[in-house]
């Protein structure tokens, strides 16, 4: 065939690959441009527009660009359309959630020749390839003053991706054709029809119907089905997103956590999240293969820990977080609750695969442990700033994280810190000094081994103390009908250029 | 018969004034909104309208008398006869009742005499609220007014529905289980209830069939000589008003045009308006008769014409008719007409 | 005198209701001569405006015709096919309704209606319609026809309103007109008017009138002859002069009793006692029986219509004679 | 004068039974039997929501009794806890027939009360704008058109989004959403009403304002306004599933109809029709009952349709 | 008329500027725009330049100033999420809703008038209780269930229509539609008729409803006493006449379908403005939902407008002075 359609569930909201951090905006961008460390689809960094790189210096980067690389629109990728790129990072206006953060550990950009460049950093900065898959090469010449309406518009939006943008109806759908002069492999298809269908339904409806060659997002009600289905191929892969639950740290032993009350429904008078045991018993509480089995009728794996096996930063020696109830009602007990307690638990209902039902599963676990738990699924939009907010005491979220430990630490772990950047989406305001200084050491440490046992020693101790009470990884999955075949990745991207027509 | 007819003649003539209207005015306006306003600063051709539905009336009604009240639709009958009943107040002049003036009087004693003038209305249908009893429409106001106990109720409304000739039986029926002559005497019922001296009819056998209509003007004529009530007659039909009243007040586009005993304005009408109205009036004694024509519509009382109201139809129109108001004026004994012609002669 | 314009013999129109039979006319006979008016006249519910409706065919169900001839022109219209009824209506027979504002549809421009009648008759070209709708306005006494033409009926007042609707039925110059209580809404100087303008047509285009009124005296000034009815029945007819100067059957008696001005000013009025029955289920008999004061065990059965005088015609056992009456 | 007897034998009472406006209008009401039906079937309906908690197998809305082992049980099959699952259970193992219960329940609970509220509040409004005029009148129907000129469903998402989860909170937004209907329909009516001739007979008898007001005008309002209320909740039931469907409403643990057909979408498509398909039928059955007796209602209390 | 307009206009500006601060007010009670569109990994010093590139540092009041005197200007904000002006995003999805609110209109008005016509003039035939049964069905199917079915068969199980999305498109007057491709038609297909079963009821109701009111009215036995065919008494007169509550309710509902179309569009993916503000809602997208919301009711406005012309030029009795007020 020589034409493809994709449905994918989450809209594009803009072609201008330094607008907005948004993974739908970002797999098309991997699709139209190029990025100086690309990754492959189990996320390993693969040259990309950078042939090479290595630290030349412990603060000093060198990257070799590829040659004979040409933009969609003709112009040839040199050194200054890496150093214009990053200096537009920052410049995206009302960006509102920009690049900048991978431009900032670079204090200055040498460029040694058209193909060769050097990013000089403050500090020592192991992460810095790793950065750079996150920014995609755009062309100078039509970038230059360019505002994201041009890139939406598709005039400015010229990579070196195997696809070139044809057409763009805002949240509708993206025209794809394939750009021959890719320097990498040739795109399989001549035109692409890249559809938005956020309704679930609609999506599978759309592919059984034969509308749409692949979608992604497969609701996994739908999955049993499709599986039988002859003329439907899956494909899946465990991916980066851990579904975990938050807990309140930020109440002292002896306050009130807000939505925690005695069986009577009054005050507590202490916050039992800060006892281990209480934490401990809630995760032992949970019935985790059930969980995968029965609401996400597995499409996860259940996890002890934010990153898979094999991943930069699993801790290898991590027993699983045992299914004990009985255990979990005596730790309770020990800990001064022999009768429980109630809490409320919060979560979003149009966020994550399944979260609604998630909670609710949790909610009859913990109840059975005595535990009278009350449930609450709120949109999105004002769950997050309310667990921003710390309002609630224990919550459902899930963290996506890039291919390496010390990410999640950073963010979700690390104690609070608004001048670090820690901390950030630490929502439960834990803390652990000890988790800290590990992840300090490893921040600076270039050595790759004994960067990650660094990282390894402080996910290990945050997990042990159960900072978050981890539930499953998510598994990606895509649906073809016959005839095409989708690569399944890691990551959540849907790419055009991994859909190709079946081997047979 | 005669005798005591000329009787009470002459006691009439001596009676009180019992109600009193000096100049009495009533306008109904549209006003502009602020939307109106702006549309008619941008050159919109819309306007305040007001319609002069009475228009300095003055009127006197003695203890005993029954006063017919005459005109064609729209020439404001009801909106006098509610003035008169306290429902509606008036935009110009006063209103005395038995010498006192309504309109000065604080709202509980404006009530209480309210209270003695009662109204009997046209639409037997619309007059009665559907959803009360028979019983309650009748003796609700008896027992708000604390004119009947609690204990006494059942006997009062029984002896109220009797004397207006209905069987106390049917008390506990709703409205819509009578016909229209038995609706018309509830409401005769639930007026006299509250003891008033009072009565305005409007229209009140109008919507009634000759021979419901003759029961009932009978009852209104027993009702006054056993009750010595007044009544103001607010009707069309110069038939019933001829039957019935002692003295006519004939009204045109708001304004009294002719006012004097009954005998007087049949035998002698003295206002072409008056006159051509009597000569419409289809009479069943006359056979085969030509229908005399008055000329012309009931002009819009939103936009009466200038001076006499009744000139562009009247068959002596004049120059002056057009351009000044006549005034009312006294043309025999107890007569009275509002016609430039008059001071011709 | 030449053959009768309309011949009404023993019509019966009954509904057909949920809660029984109603017998809305019963038994009704008429007739009227060419360039004659007859008053039918009877109280509120007395089955008027069904004789009407039965005559030009339009009784809503659930009634229905049951019974009788309506021979007009000699032609039985109870039985002919509603394509030979819809050719007579409008066209030799027309009805004018009792309310002005409501029989003519306010939607619709008075030419319209006005020429879509012409139309429905006769194969003519609009300009031909229009020109005779305006010729017709202007014979019932409307200022400016042209113009008026292009109005809507709300632009009208209720008299003019009636007029035009009088101008519609006279299009096709009827043989008979039904005329079902056209000035009863309206003031009287415009009665007057109407009337007047009635009279004048009647004289000089011999259209036979059926007028429907509840008013004698409307009745006095118009008609030649009267039918009086009651609950369904026609109870006394004949000429209008002899009718009310001496009605023989009681009721009609009683109702003209009933006329204010009949009687001495102050003076009771003659009323007639009761109220009219129900045409629900009437008992057998005369249905007068209970109001009458002449009642006896006779009224029991019912009585037949009968010629008691030359030219009149009455329902009733013990009709008032010349002498009962000066008695009474 | 002998008319008073002659009048009262002439019109002796066929029937002893007084007619009461209620009872004609029962007796009107009843002549549409598919609106009987109705009637019958919403008496059921109500019936079974009003005593969910003792008819129904299992209390739904109790985390503990639920376990999602039993999740997505087809129709007939015995779960856990050892009841049959007739109707099947949901993603949670929730059964399926208690469910649609405690959801009537819920449903219904929406429905009638932000009906009943939106109706007082309404039609005290309406009354007063109608009856006071002026500034008053110009006042609260301005307020009215502007509630009017937004689109239900909209207004109901923002407050929704707004107020956050909850019965009460979908109640409230019902409310704002609905009271201006009945306010416009009762100050028409009450309009029409305040000028018939009885209000003035009442005024003439001095009878005070208040009683006027609600003895008097108001009782003859309520035509309208029944009509109108049936109606709306109908509505009401209809865009509190929506709103539910469109994740917003009703919170999880606690499905009314509308969330339980939500919650059943996805499964839709796989085959597991029950978990939507069944509150489905629930929901216009209910729907549909009150709108067959709403139906009616506008017949009989139309005084158009009336001679 | 001018009086008319000129209060039109009064309660329009009032309306959208109502409307502005409710609606300022409300999402910001929501939540944070922020919170929503910035990346997880986002620290302190990102969420803050974030925060200030929107606007979102300024007091409420001042933030509702800004977009005030901008909204004077004809400009109501660039969308949070897309970057682009809200205004231009909307019309771009414009025609989208458009065609499928009109689509379903038409639908509604070709088998509810004919329907309802039937029903009133044969009240008590089993065709008409059905007509009615059928019409209640109508009214109470909740509009997203229908649509899923629609798909579960006419797309799944048939395999007739296209499941979802727009199809084909062709320009016409510089816009997309799909109405004018047979393959855009076929997309409409199911969301028109999805969104059209609510109006049929109404449609078919409020026919019947008139056709039998008016068939009581005396001008329609008087027009049937002048002797004209029953088609020309059901066609020009009753049907002339029962126009005027069709009419005004079918117009004053397109409002409420273009509003309704969010439930459609998201079960059908029609990328209308529907589909537009439900995902602007989701992420806090403030400037588009105000303009969005300016939108609607400036359109609920014009409609109102257009259908109260519309009812003076079918019922010469109104006149547009005494209105509204
Ligand atoms: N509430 C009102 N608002 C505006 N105009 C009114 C009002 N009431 C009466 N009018 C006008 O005042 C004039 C007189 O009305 P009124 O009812 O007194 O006449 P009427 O003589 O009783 O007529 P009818 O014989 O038709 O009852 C009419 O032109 C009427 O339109
Ligand atoms: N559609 C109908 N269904 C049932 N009964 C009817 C119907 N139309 C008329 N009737 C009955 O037929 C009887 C005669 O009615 P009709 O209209 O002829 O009276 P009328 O003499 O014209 O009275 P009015 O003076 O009030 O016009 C009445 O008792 C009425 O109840
Ligand atoms: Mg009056
Ligand atoms: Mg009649």
């Amino acid at each position: 065939a020589q034409t493809a359609t994709i449905a994918v569930g989450a809209p594009v909201t803009s072609l201008d690959p330094h607008f907005h951090q948004l993974s739908p905006n970002n797999a098309v961008a991997d699709t139209v441009f190029d990025r100086l460390v690309n990754n492959d689809v189990n996320l390993r960094n693969i040259p990309g527009l950078a042939t090479e790189w290595r630290a030349v210096a412990p603060t000093v980067w060198e990257f070799k660009l590829r040659p004979n690389v040409r933009f969609h629109n003709g112009n040839a990728f040199t050194a200054d359309d890496v150093v214009f790129t990053l200096q537009r990072l920052p410049n995206v206006p009302n960006s509102p959630s920009s690049f900048a953060a991978y431009s900032r550990p670079i204090t200055r950009i040498e460029v040694v020749d058209p193909l060769t460049i050097r990013f000089h950093t403050a500090q020592p900065y192991p992460l810095l390839p790793l950065d750079m898959t996150n920014v995609r090469i755009v062309d100078k010449e039509t970038a230059e003053n360019a505002t994201t309406a041009d890139f939406n518009d598709v005039r400015a939006a010229q990579g070196t991706g195997p696809y070139r943008i044809v057409s763009h109806r805002n949240g509708d759908r993206i025209e794809f054709e394939r750009w021959d002069g890719y320097w990498g492999e040739r795109a399989p298809f001549q035109r692409v029809s890249y559809r938005m269908i956020t309704n679930d339904a609609a999506r599978t409806a759309a592919l059984r119907a034969g509308d749409v060659d692949l979608i992604d997002q497969v609701p996994t009600s739908d999955l049993a089905n499709l599986r039988r289905n002859p003329n439907i191929r899956i494909a899946e892969m465990v991916g980066l997103r851990l579904i975990f639950l938050g807990l309140d740290h930020l109440r002292a032993e002896n306050e009130n956590s807000p939505f925690i009350t005695d069986n009577d429904g009054r005050p507590l008078g202490r916050n039992p999240l800060r006892d281990l045991r209480v934490r401990q018993a809630l995760s032992m509480a949970i019935d985790r293969n059930a969980i995968v089995e029965r609401v996400m009728e597995g499409t996860a794996v259940p996890a002890n820990q934010f990153l898979p096996s094999g991943v930069f930063g699993h801790v290898g020696d991590l027993p699983p977080v045992p299914f004990d109830p009985d255990g979990a009602r005596r730790l309770l007990a020990e800990a001064g609750y022999p009768n429980g307690f109630r809490i409320q638990l919060n979560g979003p209902n149009d966020r994550y695969i399944n979260d609604a039902r998630i909670i609710q599963a949790v909610g009859q676990m913990w109840t059975r442990i005595g535990v009278r738990t009350a449930v609450e699924a709120q949109p999105w939009t004002t769950f997050v700033g309310r667990a921003g907010r710390q309002e609630y005491s224990a919550f459902l979220i899930g963290w996506g994280s890039n291919p390496d430990g010390s990410h999640p630490l950073r963010n979700i772990i690390a104690t609070f810190n608004r001048d670090r950047g820690w901390g950030a989406s630490n929502r439960g305001r834990y803390s652990n000094p000890q988790v800290d200084s590990l992840l300090d050491q490893s921040l600076s440490e270039l050595d790759t081994e004994k960067r990650e046992r660094l990282i390894v020693d402080a996910m290990r101790i945050a997990m042990q103390d159960v900072a978050v009470v981890p539930l499953h990884i998510q598994t990606n999955i895509w649906a073809t009908r016959r005839g095409f075949e989708y690569t399944a990745s890691v990551d959540e991207g849907t790419l055009a250029q991994r859909l190709r027509p079946a081997a047979r | 018969m005669s005798e005591t007819a000329t009787a009470r003649r002459a006691a009439l003539d001596a009676g009180a004034p019992m109600v009193e209207l000096r100049g009495i005015s009533r306008r109904f306006e549209k006003k502009l909104d602020f939307a109106g306003r702006i549309a008619q600063r941008l050159g919109a051709p819309v306007r305040e309208e007001t319609v002069h539905a009475v228009d300095n009336v003055d009127l006197t009604i003695r203890k005993g008398e029954v006063v017919g009240l005459v005109g064609e639709s729209g020439c404001g009958k009801s909106t006098l006869g509610r003035m008169v009943a306290g429902i509606l107040p008036p935009s110009d002049g006063t209103i005395l009742r038995d010498g006192i003036d309504v309109l000065s009087l604080s709202a509980a004693e404006a009530r209480e005499i309210n209270l003695r003038t009662q109204m009997i209305f046209q639409d037997p249908y619309a007059s009665l609220n559907p959803r009360m009893r028979v019983a309650d429409i009748v003796g609700e106001a008896p027992l708000v007014h604390g004119l009947v106990t609690r204990a006494g109720y059942d006997a009062y409304v029984d002896e109220q529905m009797r004397r207006a000739g209905l069987d106390p039986a049917f008390k506990r029926r709703y409205p819509h289980q009578f016909s229209g002559g038995q609706r018309q005497r509830i409401g005769i019922a639930r007026a006299l209830a509250v003891k008033p001296d009072f009565i305005v009819c409007d229209e009140a056998v109008a919507a009634l069939d000759v021979s419901i209509q003759a029961q009932i003007l009978n009852l209104f004529m027993r009702l006054r000589t056993e009750l010595d009530l007044t009544y103001l007659f607010i009707s069309h039909d110069l038939g019933v008003v001829e039957h019935l009243s002692d003295r006519v007040v004939i009204m045109y586009l708001g304004r009294v045009v002719e006012e004097a005993p009954a005998e007087t304005v049949f035998a002698r009408p003295n206002h072409p308006y008056t006159q051509s109205l009597l000569a419409s009036v289809p009479r069943i004694e006359s056979r085969k008769r030509a229908f005399s024509v008055v000329k012309g519509e009931i002009p819009s009382p939103l936009n009466p014409p200038s001076g006499c109201h009744f000139h562009p139809r009247c068959p002596h129109a004049m120059e002056r008719c057009k351009l000044e108001k006549p005034v009312l004026k006294e043309v025999a004994p107890g007569q009275r007409s509002a016609c430039h012609l008059n001071d011709a002669a | 005198m030449a053959a009768p314009t309309l011949e009404v013999r023993n019509l019966r129109t009954h509904f057909f209701t949920r809660a029984g039979v109603v017998k809305a006319v019963d038994d009704v006979s008429f007739t009227v001569e060419r360039g004659k008016v007859l008053g039918l006249v009877g109280e509120s519910g007395s089955g008027k405006s069904v004789t009407g409706f039965s005559i030009i065919g339009l009784v809503d169900p659930p009634g229905r015709v049951v019974g009788g001839q309506i021979l007009f022109q000699g032609r039985d219209l109870a039985r002919i096919s509603e394509e030979e009824m819809r050719d007579l209506r409008g066209n030799r027979i027309a009805m004018i309704f009792q309310d002005p504002m409501m029989t003519l549809n306010p939607v619709l421009r008075v030419d319209t209606q006005m020429i879509e009648t012409v139309l429905a008759h006769k194969k003519v070209s609009a300009e031909e319609a229009r020109q005779r709708a305006r010729d017709t306005l202007g014979m019932v006494g409307i200022p400016s026809p042209d113009e008026r033409l292009k109005s809507y009926p709300h632009q009208f007042s209720g008299g003019m309103r009636q007029r035009v609707a009088i101008a519609i039925a006279l299009l096709h110059e009827p043989d008979l007109i039904i005329a079902d209580e056209p000035t009863t809404a309206l003031d009287v100087t415009i009665q007057g008017q109407i009337l007047a303008e009635v009279q004048k047509l009647a004289a000089t285009t011999g259209t036979s009138l059926i007028w429907i009124t509840h008013d004698l005296s409307v009745v006095a000034g118009l008609a030649d002859d009267i039918a009086v009815m009651y609950a369904g029945r026609i109870v006394e007819k004949g000429d209008v002069s002899a009718v009310l100067d001496a009605p023989l059957h009681p009721y009609t008696s009683g109702l003209i009793g009933s006329v204010p001005s009949r009687n001495k000013r102050g003076e009771p009025l003659r009323q007639i006692p009761g109220m009219t029955p129900s045409l629900l289920n009437l008992p057998p008999g005369c249905a007068f029986r209970s109001r009458c004061p002449r009642a006896a065990e006779a009224c029991l059965a019912e009585p037949e219509i009968r010629e008691l005088l030359p030219g009149r015609q009455v329902r009733c056992f013990h009709p008032l004679s010349e002498t009962s009456e000066q008695a009474a | 004068m002998s008319d008073a007897t002659l009048n009262g034998a002439a019109a002796a009472p066929r029937k002893d039974r007084v007619e009461t406006p209620f009872r004609r209008f029962v007796s009107e009401f009843m002549e549409s039997r598919i609106a009987v039906l109705g009637l019958i079937v919403f008496t059921i309906i109500a019936f079974i929501a009003i005593f969910a908690p003792w008819i129904a197998p299992q209390n739904p809305y109790d985390l503990a009794q639920l376990d999602i082992m039993d999740g997505r049980m087809e129709p007939g099959t015995v779960g856990g806890a050892g009841f049959t699952f007739w109707l099947g259970t949901d993603d949670q193992g929730r059964d399926m027939l208690s469910g649609i219960m405690y959801g009537l329940r819920i449903s219904l609970t929406v429905g009638a009360g932000s009906a009943l509220i939106a109706c007082i509040v309404g039609a005290s409004l309406g009354l007063l704008a109608a009856y006071a005029g002026g500034r008053t009148d110009s006042v609260i129907m301005r307020v009215v058109d502007l509630q009017l000129s937004f689109p239900s469903i909209l207004v109901a998402l923002m407050i929704l989004a707004f107020l956050g989860k909850g019965i009460m909170n979908v109640v409230i937004a019902l409310v704002i959403v609905e009271w201006a209907y009945y306010a416009r329909t009762v100050r028409g009516t009450a309009l029409v009403e305040r000028r018939r001739e009885y209000i003035e007979a009442a005024q003439c008898l001095a009878l005070p304002t208040r009683r006027i007001l609600f003895r008097h005008l108001l009782p003859n309002c309520l035509p309208p306004l029944i009509v109108v209320a049936t109606m709306q909740v109908a509505r009401a039931i209809a865009l509190e599933a929506t709103l539910s469907f469109l994740g917003l409403g009703v919170p999880i643990t606690e499905p009314s109809l509308g969330l339980l057909i939500a919650n059943g979408y996805e499964y839709m498509l796989s085959g597991k029709y029950w978990i939507s398909f069944y509150p489905g039928i629930a929901l216009l059955i209910t729907i549909v009952s009150i709108n067959l007796v709403g139906d009616q209602l506008r017949d009989v209390l139309n005084p158009r349709l009336k001679k | 008329m001018t009086v008319y307009l000129v209060r039109r206009l009064l309660q329009a500006l009032l309306v959208v500027f109502a409307m502005s601060v409710i609606v300022f007010v409300g999402v910001y009670a929501i939540g944070d725009p922020v919170e929503i569109l910035i990346s997880p990994d986002a620290d302190q010093i990102e969420r803050e330049r974030a925060v200030q590139s929107l606007g979102l540092d300024l007091p409420l009041w001042h933030q509702y100033l800004v977009f005030l005197g901008n909204a004077l200007q004809g400009d109501l904000g660039r969308s949070f999420v897309f970057n682009e002006p809200a205004l231009k995003l909307i019309l771009q999805r414009m025609p989208a809703t458009l065609e499928l609110a009109f689509g379903a209109m038409f639908i509604s008005i070709v088998v509810g008038l004919p329907l309802g016509l039937y029903a009133g003039l044969r009240p008590n035939s089993p065709v008409s209780k059905t007509i009615m049964a059928g019409s209640i069905l109508g009214f109470s199917l909740p509009t997203f269930w229908v649509g899923l079915m629609l798909i579960m068969v006419f797309a799944v199980q048939l395999g007739w229509l296209p499941s979802t999305g727009r199809g084909e498109t062709a320009t016409f007057l510089g816009v997309q539609w799909s109405f004018l491709t047979l393959n855009g038609l076929s997309h409409m297909a199911m969301p028109a008729i999805n969104l059209a079963l609510f109006k049929i009821s109404l449609v078919i109701r409020l026919t019947r409803a008139g056709v039998r009111e008016t068939m009581l009215m005396d001008y329609v036995k008087f027009a049937r006493a002048k002797g004209l065919s029953p088609a020309r008494v059901t066609f020009v007169h009753v049907f002339k006449n029962i126009l005027i509550p069709v009419v005004t309710v079918v117009g004053l509902e397109l409002g409420s379908t273009i509003a309704f179309s969010v439930v459609t569009e998201s079960v059908f993916a029609w990328p209308g403005m529907g589909k537009l503000i439900i995902d602007s809602i989701n992420v806090l997208d403030r400037p588009v939902i105000v303009a969005y919301l300016m939108i609607i009711v400036l359109m609920f406005i014009t409609i109102n407008l257009i259908v109260d012309l519309t009812y003076s030029l079918l019922d010469p009795r109104v006149r547009l002075e005494g209105k509204g007020a």
